[in-house]
């Protein structure tokens, strides 16, 4: 019975940590009540004996949106914290689509003919993951390692702004005549960052060049 | 002791494993001004941190406008929290508060909730530098977290477990600090970076005027300079459980024998970090990735090779 | 009562000072820092670290709001002190300690410092300047590329409206929250054309372990500076004598190892820059020169040989060759360093000051940790021209 | 289950500490409400929230970093597995690390790491 209470006073959390992501003004607050919901949902698998995979999930899921959290903010299209705004997009499509999928998971849970239950689990649950993991879905593996570079390199194909040649810009591309006509003092120093620009190259060249650790690239840049 | 027989404690174990760590953690607070104090030609010293305790305790909080509070309590107080959970998994000599099955990635995932709780504490006060602090505490974590799971990894293929219990079991005869000496500089160092400590102290760093305590005063100041302690003498105390051997030695009781252990590690880390200058935050990045994660590898790999041979032979 | 009055005996034993140098104060800044160093005190980060608040020299009438809002940062129990001398340093602050002491006035003038607060409800704007309000839309109109920028205010604010909700963002009405009257951070133009926030940071004057009366207004982008524009705050004129009149080697040995050690702490060498320090105080006692230069000279050995640090200042705040002349060109900030040290050690003047219009170049584009190490390694302090700005007005 | 109840008896534990600090210092602090000021921002009234759309330079990093730790997914599982099965586990494992590690160094050469 207690255990019972405890896996709905977990779902409640979960279910209600996920409204308040839609609820709040601030983005930091809904990255952080998603992490709640996950950490939920993690201790909800340790009810179920499941050890690692509810660790790890919680592990997983506090860094993956401590992540999510820097680009829930930075892409923003607005102050992420101190304007009222609402999260929720094309309603009628994103609620049709969550019901529906909510209604697909549930009949494939109520449906599916799942194997019946051959006494308690017994040994440790991690090993025998892990042995699944290296023998008879060694398949998973095999893929999920190409996958994941893949991943890897498209992501920063997108994301990065500069690519291995391209030294670093110390100061914003500007167009001088794109700047706001009234920012005080700004637009003095905007019209300078040319000049500045031109100077700076050189100066990040020899920057580069002198930190001896790390960052070829600049070495690459002049093969 | 039979191997692996951790004895878990009833329930007072939680409060004197708590217990525990606080007076750790203020020796090693109390070594810190000791050396502080010895350094600039004083005398004693080791009385500061209760002054700083109660000056702490006597200031009024304080808070920013239109500040997220509760993200910020949350990130001030988690620090202490995240530390006590650590300590619950870790193996006091023969006991342990709580022997879980996964402790080793119990210990991992509560490292995690540092990343949160940093940030959270810098963005929940609203002003510049507490924000770039805790910006670049994420950065910092970035860079140690993945060496810092690989040199977790290397006592648990050694033990074949990732029962706290069993790696400390696992090591006797020999401690596995002798044949993985990477992993365990390297987890010494990302204790150092959880902990901020130097020479990862860029997010509560002079130039931006304390990060992200440079708006904390009153009690959320005392509980995140506690927690930083605290986790640093709990990254003591899992250092010693996965690479030195736990409780082992002779004649004294285990338990003895582990706390004076994690209290001579932690007393050396913070007379070493201050001797070591801090990095500036973009520094490590590179560093970490292209050498520290190969080097980590390659110990693991050693570590797995020589484990299946002790098997096999 | 008892508990409290235990709490504050114990609590003075380790005060946190908040250092404020005004004009001419270094000598007393410096008497201060001695001062916490002899008794196990802490010299504040920021004012809400801080017990006490440590004016050095005078503070110009119109600085007098700035000190004014420090002051309403500390969280009490607080004291302050205006030390106009090195000699009174000591005493000034055992003051400070008897009214720290005071426990009962301390929680009256806390309850009077609540009774008077201004009601700081969430969406406040008892304060709500005018100013602020109107800088805040300039910045939200920069995204606009339509750049009809002399419109009225309240075309403007249309175009926002359109701008954000073009987001997709739904945000009700016009009535944006405007918390104790501080705007929000608009939209800069970024190099890896993300144009995301940039907040206006002032770095300066009060800040620690920064020269004196220097202002940096940066625009930050993350922690980025996108453009600075340098002005002080109040002029440096003469600095009162330290150590000597000056001009003498021995206010030129003060000076400069004032400077080396603020370096060293910023880049977070604290036990080098601790005992450079030394060698100050030292110095401003009366010790034999020699004695001193020695103690320099073995300080740029060890640091020398510290790879750590050199990793952390070299290659920072290039300066480029051929400059005017008296610019240390070609060097960055580790080679200022160690010939900051060298030209103590030999007793030369340094390399001389760096005029102030290098400074917005040198910091653009850089982290902030940098530009507060390029700024401490540039010796900014020799007669400026009175109040000059960098480039912008 | 006894592991998860002293570990939930450790949380409340500190939590309660935590609590009891707080209401200790509403006994000792010289006013117990906290005082809200503005922040600092070297004496100026701050022109901006700090609250903003902050630009994480590293933000190609993350990339990179959460790529790699699906790894981790993996890895522990392996660890406890590794002294059974041998050198065949050994080898997927660190073929599996090689081509990430690959990638790394390729984020590398791409200059992902390079930050300010």
């Amino acid at each position: 019975m207690p255990e019972a209470i405890l896996f709905v006073v977990l779902a409640v959390i979960a279910v209600a940590a996920g409204v308040a992501v839609f609820r709040t003004d601030s983005m930091a607050r809904a990255s952080y009540a998603l992490a709640v919901s996950f950490v939920a949902v993690g201790l909800m698998l340790l009810q179920f004996r499941l050890e690692y995979i509810g660790v790890i999930t919680v592990l997983m899921m506090v860094m993956e949106m401590a992540v999510m959290a820097i680009f829930m903010i930075m892409f923003m299209g607005m102050n992420p914290a101190l304007m009222p705004m609402d999260m929720v997009h094309s309603k009628k499509l994103s609620a049709g689509s969550a019901i529906g999928l909510f209604l697909l998971l549930t009949a494939g849970i109520l449906l599916a003919d799942w194997p019946e239950s051959r006494g308690p689990a017994g040994g440790d649950l991690t090993a025998s993951l892990g042995e699944a993991i290296m023998e008879p879905k060694m398949l998973v593996m095999l893929v999920i390692s190409p996958v994941l570079f893949a991943t890897l390199v498209s992501a920063l194909v997108l994301a990065n702004p500069r690519g291995r040649y391209s030294t670093y810009p110390l100061v914003p591309v500007e167009d001088a005549d794109d700047d706001d006509g009234q920012g005080k003092g700004q637009d003095h120093s905007g019209d300078s960052a040319g000049h500045a620009a031109h100077s700076a190259h050189g100066m990040d060249h020899g920057a580069g060049n002198s930190d001896g650790h790390g960052q070829h690239h600049d070495g690459g840049g002049h093969q | 002791m039979t191997p692996g027989a951790v004895q878990q404690l009833p329930a007072w174990g939680p409060l004197a494993a708590l217990a525990a760590l606080a007076v750790v953690a203020l020796s090693g607070a109390m070594v810190n001004d000791v050396l502080a104090a010895r350094f600039s030609g004083r005398r004693g010293g080791g009385f500061a941190p209760i002054a700083e305790a109660a000056r702490l305790l006597r200031q009024r909080r304080r808070s920013t406008v239109a500040a997220d509070e509760l993200l910020r309590r949350v990130g001030v107080a988690g620090l202490t929290v995240a530390a006590a959970l650590k300590v619950a998994v870790l193996p006091v000599g023969a006991w342990v508060v709580s022997d879980l099955a996964v402790g080793l990635v119990w210990f991992n995932a509560m490292d995690v909730l540092v990343w949160a709780f940093v940030w959270l504490a810098g963005w929940g006060q609203n002003s510049v530098f507490p924000l770039v602090g805790g910006y670049r505490f994420l950065a910092l974590a970035l860079a140690y977290e993945l060496p810092l799971m690989f040199a977790l990894t290397a006592p648990a293929v050694a033990a074949g477990s990732l029962r706290m219990g069993d790696i400390v079991a696992a090591q006797e005869g020999l401690w596995f600090v002798v044949w993985m000496p990477v992993a365990f500089v390297v987890f010494l160092a990302a204790v150092l970076a959880f902990s901020l400590q130097r020479p990862f102290t860029a997010p509560m760093s002079a130039d931006i005027t304390g990060g992200v305590t440079s708006e904390l005063s009153g009690v959320d100041r005392f509980l995140v300079l506690t927690g930083r302690y605290s986790l640093l003498s709990a990254g003591a105390g899992f250092a010693v459980a996965l690479f030195l051997g736990g409780g082992s030695g002779p004649l004294l009781p285990d338990w003895l024998w582990f706390l004076g252990k994690t209290v001579v590690l932690l007393w050396l880390l913070v007379a070493l970090r201050r001797r070591i200058p801090q990095l500036r935050p973009e520094q490590l990045m590179a560093p970490a990735w292209v050498v520290g994660l190969p080097v980590i590898l390659l110990q693991v790999l050693v570590v797995a090779v020589v484990t299946i041979n002790g098997r096999s032979s | 009562m008892g508990l409290r009055n235990v709490l504050a005996r114990i609590a003075v034993t380790r005060c946190h000072v908040f250092v404020a140098e005004g004009y001419a104060g270094a000598g007393s800044r410096m008497a201060v820092e001695r001062w916490i160093a002899d008794k196990g005190w802490v010299e504040a980060l920021s004012p809400g670290d801080a017990d006490i608040l440590c004016i050095c020299g005078e503070v110009p009438d119109d600085q007098k709001d700035a000190v004014e809002r420090l002051w309403d940062q500390l969280p009490g129990p607080r004291s302050r002190i205006v030390i106009a001398g090195p000699e009174h340093a000591g005493r000034a602050l055992d003051g400070c300690v008897e009214e720290l002491l005071d426990v009962d006035e301390q929680f009256r003038l806390e309850a009077e410092r609540t009774a008077t607060e201004p009601e700081q409800d969430d969406d406040g704007g008892s304060d709500d300047g005018d100013g602020d309000t109107h800088a805040d839309m300039d910045h939200e109109g920069m995204n606009h590329d339509g750049g009809k920028d002399e419109g009225s205010g309240a075309a403007q604010m249309n175009m926002d409206h359109g701008g954000m909700s073009h987001e997709g963002v739904d945000h009700g009405g016009m009535e944006m929250p405007m918390p104790g009257g501080i705007g929000l951070a608009g939209e800069g133009k970024d190099r890896d054309g993300l144009d995301l926030d940039a907040l206006k940071v002032p770095l300066g004057p009060y800040l620690p372990l920064w020269p004196a009366g220097l202002v940096l207004h940066c625009e930050l982008q993350g922690d980025i500076v996108l453009a600075a524009r340098t002005e002080y705050a109040f002029g440096r004129g003469e600095e009162l004598p330290i150590g000597g009149p000056s001009g003498t080697e021995r206010a030129a040995l003060v000076r400069q190892s004032d400077l080396v050690s603020r370096l060293l702490a910023l880049a977070g060498a604290a036990r080098e820059a601790a005992k450079v320090r030394g060698v100050r105080d030292a110095a401003l006692d009366g010790a034999a020169l020699d004695e001193c230069r020695r103690s320099l000279a073995a300080s740029g050995t060890r640091l020398r040989r510290n790879w750590l640090l050199r990793r952390t200042l070299q290659g920072i705040g290039p300066i480029p060759q051929g400059g005017a002349p008296g610019e240390p060109g070609g060097t960055d900030a580790w080679d200022r360093l160690l010939a900051m040290l060298d030209a103590t050690v030999a007793g030369t003047a340094g390399a001389g000051g760096v005029p102030l219009g290098l400074l917005p170049d040198l910091v653009r584009g850089v982290e902030v940790s940098v530009v507060r190490l390029v700024v401490a390694s540039l010796d900014l302090s020799p007669q400026p021209a009175p109040a000059v700005d960098g480039r912008a007005r | 289950m006894s592991a998860y109840l002293n570990l939930a008896i450790t949380f409340a534990v500190a939590l309660v500490g935590v609590g009891g600090l707080y209401a200790l210092h509403q006994l000792t602090a010289v006013a117990s409400n906290p005082l809200v000021s503005k922040p600092y921002t070297s004496g100026w009234i701050p022109e901006q929230h700090a609250l903003s759309r902050y630009h994480a330079r590293y933000y190609p990093v993350t990339l990179v970093f959460l790529a790699f730790d699906v790894e981790m997914l993996f890895m522990y599982p392996w660890a406890v597995v590794v002294p059974r099965m041998g050198a065949s586990a050994v080898m997927e494992m660190f073929v599996f690390l090689g081509v990430l590690m690959a990638g790394v160094v390729w984020a590398w050469r791409e200059g992902a790491f390079k930050w300010a």
